[in-house]
């Protein structure tokens, strides 16, 4: 259990330096919900299934959603 | 120059945080709150999700006060975005003939399963956010697979407002009947059951109806070219 | 039996009606906002003699606290909401006609939130939902400064909604950190049982809450957002950001510092701090040539005074940072109301477009310079009043370095002075043009100002009108046993 | 094994919370600020739910009867953070939407040359 807590919170950590790296903007939202994403997953084993869902239907799906509306209404790379 | 500033200070605050953390220890039982809680919620809401009677009923000014929050983002996105007063267009490029009978397929499932989330609110996890959010998601893709569709406007603000005020005036009639904004009126029933504890499933469906068309808007706001 | 949930329910539930009345009457959402803060008032009105006696304690959903969400209508609550909601009602009368451009509906509902979160904030007993309704003001408030559409409105929003963001993440990991060593939110039991952990791991906390708040509070490193957002809104919504939102700021965070905490030993940093606020704010408005951005600055410079007098921690300096707190509502509003119109017909923000308004707009250019005596300090005005009150409170304690700062807090006034002179200056004793047309602002707009007019000089004659309050608001402050005991019972 | 036993989810949250404010502070681009203060929000909720945890404990929900009512987690931050996530939720659609419209306006997110404003 404690590898595979590990395992998350580094890939999540990872995920969000690449959210700060990536000039690419789509790709850092990517990165920005995977963090979300693991993040709800995270509260799962946390014992929290009621945040563990809104976190991934809000924090994951429609934020990403609306980040990439507003991407494609803007510019996509990072200057 | 600025980076390195920035970093001292990222330094200091994480400092300053695990400082205060070594007092919290991970994994301990140490609050009062909660232990009441989960002792007397059962009994005294009805509801068999303590995290549901605790955001519906003993914090349910916070539920109210973020409700609102999100009011005042959807009538924010919309004061921002349609400022300039252009007529609005959208690029009605049709999707292609799989993408549009999914889409049409899936929307009523989705929203089904929607409202049984924050109907069942009070008895399994979720509630009107989550539910809401899952339906405002099942428009996301009604958007995004059928785009010649619009989503009425007035419908989904007739909504908003409802949900709003049923949650207000449910608030008020507590204060009314029982002395105390927000008092649990109805009869509790048996825990478990469908239709129990009180108040708490009526304002998690005004919740649901609530959230679920203001992040709609906040989508339809974003997704309409001005 | 009044209750004072009805000050923040009541608004709410009007607020999400208004697009069910806009239904039947298109024009019926400006006339919401007066119809609600009248409401207010009346209420806060009927509490007022009651709460001098004992704090209105009423629990939202029946259980005892520390259990459930309080509400405590004390002197201080009560005279915050009265500020408010009097402040409201005038500046949405003023809106009645100075809103005609954009989606005048939205503004209004976005108006009467902010009012109403700011009435959440004064009110509430409990430390998260003192953020929840932080949120609604703050959120609400960058929508509002955005409502102008103009480059130079989003640009501040966004600069605003950033740093406001940023402060609430604080908040929010401070308001995490106390639950974790109390286990529990209610302010009074979390003031309870300070004591009982290491004063070490409460200072982090409180840090956080204080940078957090601060940041709403325009205290000295993190009011770079204000000029901006405060000169890009439109200039109602200016009036009650500077007449309203910074002072609730900094009434959580004397909250926070005085209830929660108890804490003696950083109000000397925070006297250090509001005066350098002070000097600061006085400084760059000295150096403007726009308007608004000088009464944005001289906010910042008021807000520093109001946050040393609370520093001192006596009850005259509480009671005087009470005074001058009221004092700079009405007359910030006023100033920003007055000059709303001025720069409306002047079509510019420039000081120097406004040469001759006082031959063009007699009346708003009275009420202009009134506000400004008033903020100056002048007698007969009800600035006059509460500055001495803060000067006096200073030399009371005797201590040397609140002596020097208080010189310090002197120069900033005549450096006030210097600034509102000028603008008075421009605005009579320029301008070539020997008879220039009249054109007043609407009634709508001076009703509005006689009326802070006329309680700027009642209040500025008869201090003892609210003194009183003053000094009960100035005690539950600083009693902060008497605090808990009256919530926890 | 003991340190990560006891810190991980401390470690996650403020490992969140330091790139966060680190986006924050050092990035110019608008998107990329927003995206910035999203995962702030996020390490933020993380440490409130890790703070109401307890080792081997249960979820706060009575779906049968005979729960060991004990091992309950603390539903009180699981309520704190479900407010947090719709407020933090909100605050990024503002922030887009003004990022939509200043891209309209100067034609650029880098916060950089968005400067009509001065000190």
């Amino acid at each position: 259990m404690i590898f595979i807590v590990s395992f998350l919170v580094v890939l999540m950590l990872v995920g969000a330096f690449a959210a700060s790296i990536f000039k690419d903007l789509i790709s850092a939202v990517i990165a920005a919900a995977l963090v979300s994403l693991i993040a709800s997953i995270l509260f799962y084993f946390l014992q929290a299934p009621d945040v563990a869902m809104a976190e991934a239907s809000i924090g994951a799906a429609l934020t990403a959603a609306i980040f990439i509306i507003a991407i494609t209404r803007t510019k996509r790379h990072e200057e | 120059m600025r980076r390195i500033i920035s970093i001292l200070l990222l330094v200091i605050v994480a400092l300053g945080i695990s400082l205060s953390l070594a007092k919290i220890p991970f994994g301990t039982p140490k609050t009062k709150v909660g232990r009441y809680y989960i002792n007397k919620g059962i009994k005294e809401t009805g509801a068999a999700n303590i995290v549901t009677s605790v955001v519906v009923n003993y914090r349910g000014f916070d539920t109210l006060g973020e409700v609102t929050v999100l009011f005042i983002a959807a009538i924010g996105l919309g004061a921002v975005l349609t400022a300039s007063g252009r007529e609005k267009m959208r690029k009605t490029e049709p999707a292609s003939m799989v993408l549009y009978t999914g889409c049409r397929l899936l929307f009523p499932l989705i929203i089904i399963f929607g409202t049984y989330i924050f109907i069942h609110g009070h008895l399994t996890p979720g509630g009107g956010f989550q539910g809401g959010a899952i339906i405002a998601s099942g428009f996301l893709l009604i958007y995004l697979g059928c785009r010649e569709r619009r989503i009425s406007r007035l419908a989904s603000n007739l909504a908003e407002s409802l949900g709003g005020l049923l949650f207000v005036v449910i608030g008020l009639f507590g204060l009314v009947s029982g002395g105390y904004f927000l008092s649990n009126f109805l009869p509790k029933g048996t825990a478990n059951e469908l239709f129990s504890a009180g108040i708490i499933p009526i304002i998690y469906i005004a919740i649901g109806f609530k959230v679920g068309s203001e992040l709609t808007g906040i989508i339809d706001n974003l997704i309409e070219e001005s | 039996m009044v209750n004072p949930v009805l000050l923040i329910a009541v608004p709410l539930g009007l607020a999400f009606a208004i697009p069910l009345f806009a239904l039947f009457w298109k024009a019926a959402a400006k006339y919401v906002p007066p119809v609600a803060f009248a409401f207010n008032l009346v209420i806060s009105l009927l509490l007022l003699p009651k709460v001098l006696e004992n704090p209105v304690i009423v629990s939202i959903g029946g259980w005892q606290p520390p259990f459930c969400i309080n509400l405590v209508a004390g002197p201080v609550g009560v005279l915050f909401s009265i500020i408010i909601a009097l402040v409201g009602l005038l500046v949405s009368i003023y809106a009645l006609d100075y809103i005609k451009e954009g989606a005048a509906e939205k503004y209004h509902m976005l108006y009467l939130l902010l009012l109403t979160g700011a009435t959440g904030v004064v009110l509430t007993g409990d430390i998260f939902n003192l953020f929840v309704f932080f949120e609604i003001l703050c959120i609400s408030s960058y929508a509002l400064v955005a409502y102008t559409a103009n480059k130079a409105g989003f640009e501040s929003a966004i600069k605003y909604l950033i740093q406001g963001a940023v402060g609430s993440s604080l908040l929010l990991i401070g308001v995490g950190l106390l639950y974790g060593l109390f286990g529990t939110l209610n302010m009074a039991d979390i003031a309870q049982n300070i004591k009982s952990v290491s004063p070490i791991s409460v200072f982090v906390p409180m840090v956080l809450l204080i940078t957090g708040l601060g940041v709403e509070a325009a205290i000295f490193p993190l009011n770079a957002w204000l000029p901006d957002a405060h000169s890009s809104a439109p200039s109602s919504i200016s009036a009650v950001l500077s007449g309203i939102a910074i002072e609730v700021g900094l009434y959580a965070v004397v909250r926070v510092v005085f209830t929660i905490f108890g804490a003696s030993s950083i109000l000397l940093f925070l006297a250090l701090l509001g005066i350098l606020t002070l000097l600061v704010g006085e400084m760059c408005a000295f150096s403007q040539n726009n308007i608004k951005r000088m009464l944005a600055y001289s906010s910042i410079g008021q807000i520093g005074l109001i946050l040393f007098a609370l520093a001192i921690a006596t009850s005259y300096g509480v009671t005087g940072g009470l005074f001058q707190l009221v004092s700079h509502a009405l007359s910030k509003a006023l100033l920003f109301l007055a000059a709303g119109y001025m720069i409306y017909r002047a079509g510019s923000m420039e000081i120097s477009a406004l040469e001759g308004m006082g031959k063009k707009m007699p009346l708003t250019c009275l009420a202009f310079t009134i506000g400004a005596f008033s903020l100056v300090g002048l007698p007969p005005f009800i600035g006059f009043p509460s500055k001495f009150l803060v000067v006096r409170a200073a030399l009371a304690t005797k201590e040397t370095f609140l002596f020097v700062l208080i010189g310090l807090a002197l120069l900033g006034t005549v450096i006030e002075a210097a600034y509102f002179f000028r603008v008075v200056q421009v605005l009579y004793f320029k301008g070539e043009k020997p008879n220039p047309e009249r054109k007043e602002a609407p009634i709508t707009a001076l009703v509005p100002m006689f009326i802070f007019v006329v309680l700027i000089v009642i209040v500025g004659i008869y201090p003892k009108l609210v003194t009183d309050v003053l000094n009960s608001a100035a005690s539950e402050l600083l009693n902060r046993l008497d605090y808990i005991r009256s919530v926890l019972g | 094994m003991g340190f990560l036993n006891s810190y991980i989810y401390y470690i996650g949250a403020f490992g969140l919370i330091l790139v966060g404010l680190y986006i924050i502070l050092v990035k110019h681009n608008l998107i990329k600020v927003i995206i910035g203060l999203g995962i702030l929000d996020t390490g933020v909720n993380l440490f409130l739910i890790s703070v109401g945890y307890i080792t081997k404990g249960t979820a706060p929900i009575f779906s049968r009867p005979g729960i060991d009512s004990e091992r309950m987690v603390d539903p009180v931050p699981q309520a704190l953070v479900l407010t947090a996530i719709v407020i933090g939720v909100a605050v990024l659609a503002l922030a887009l939407s003004l990022a939509i419209r200043l891209y309209q306006h100067y034609g650029t997110l880098n916060l950089r040359k968005i400067r009509e404003q001065k000190w």
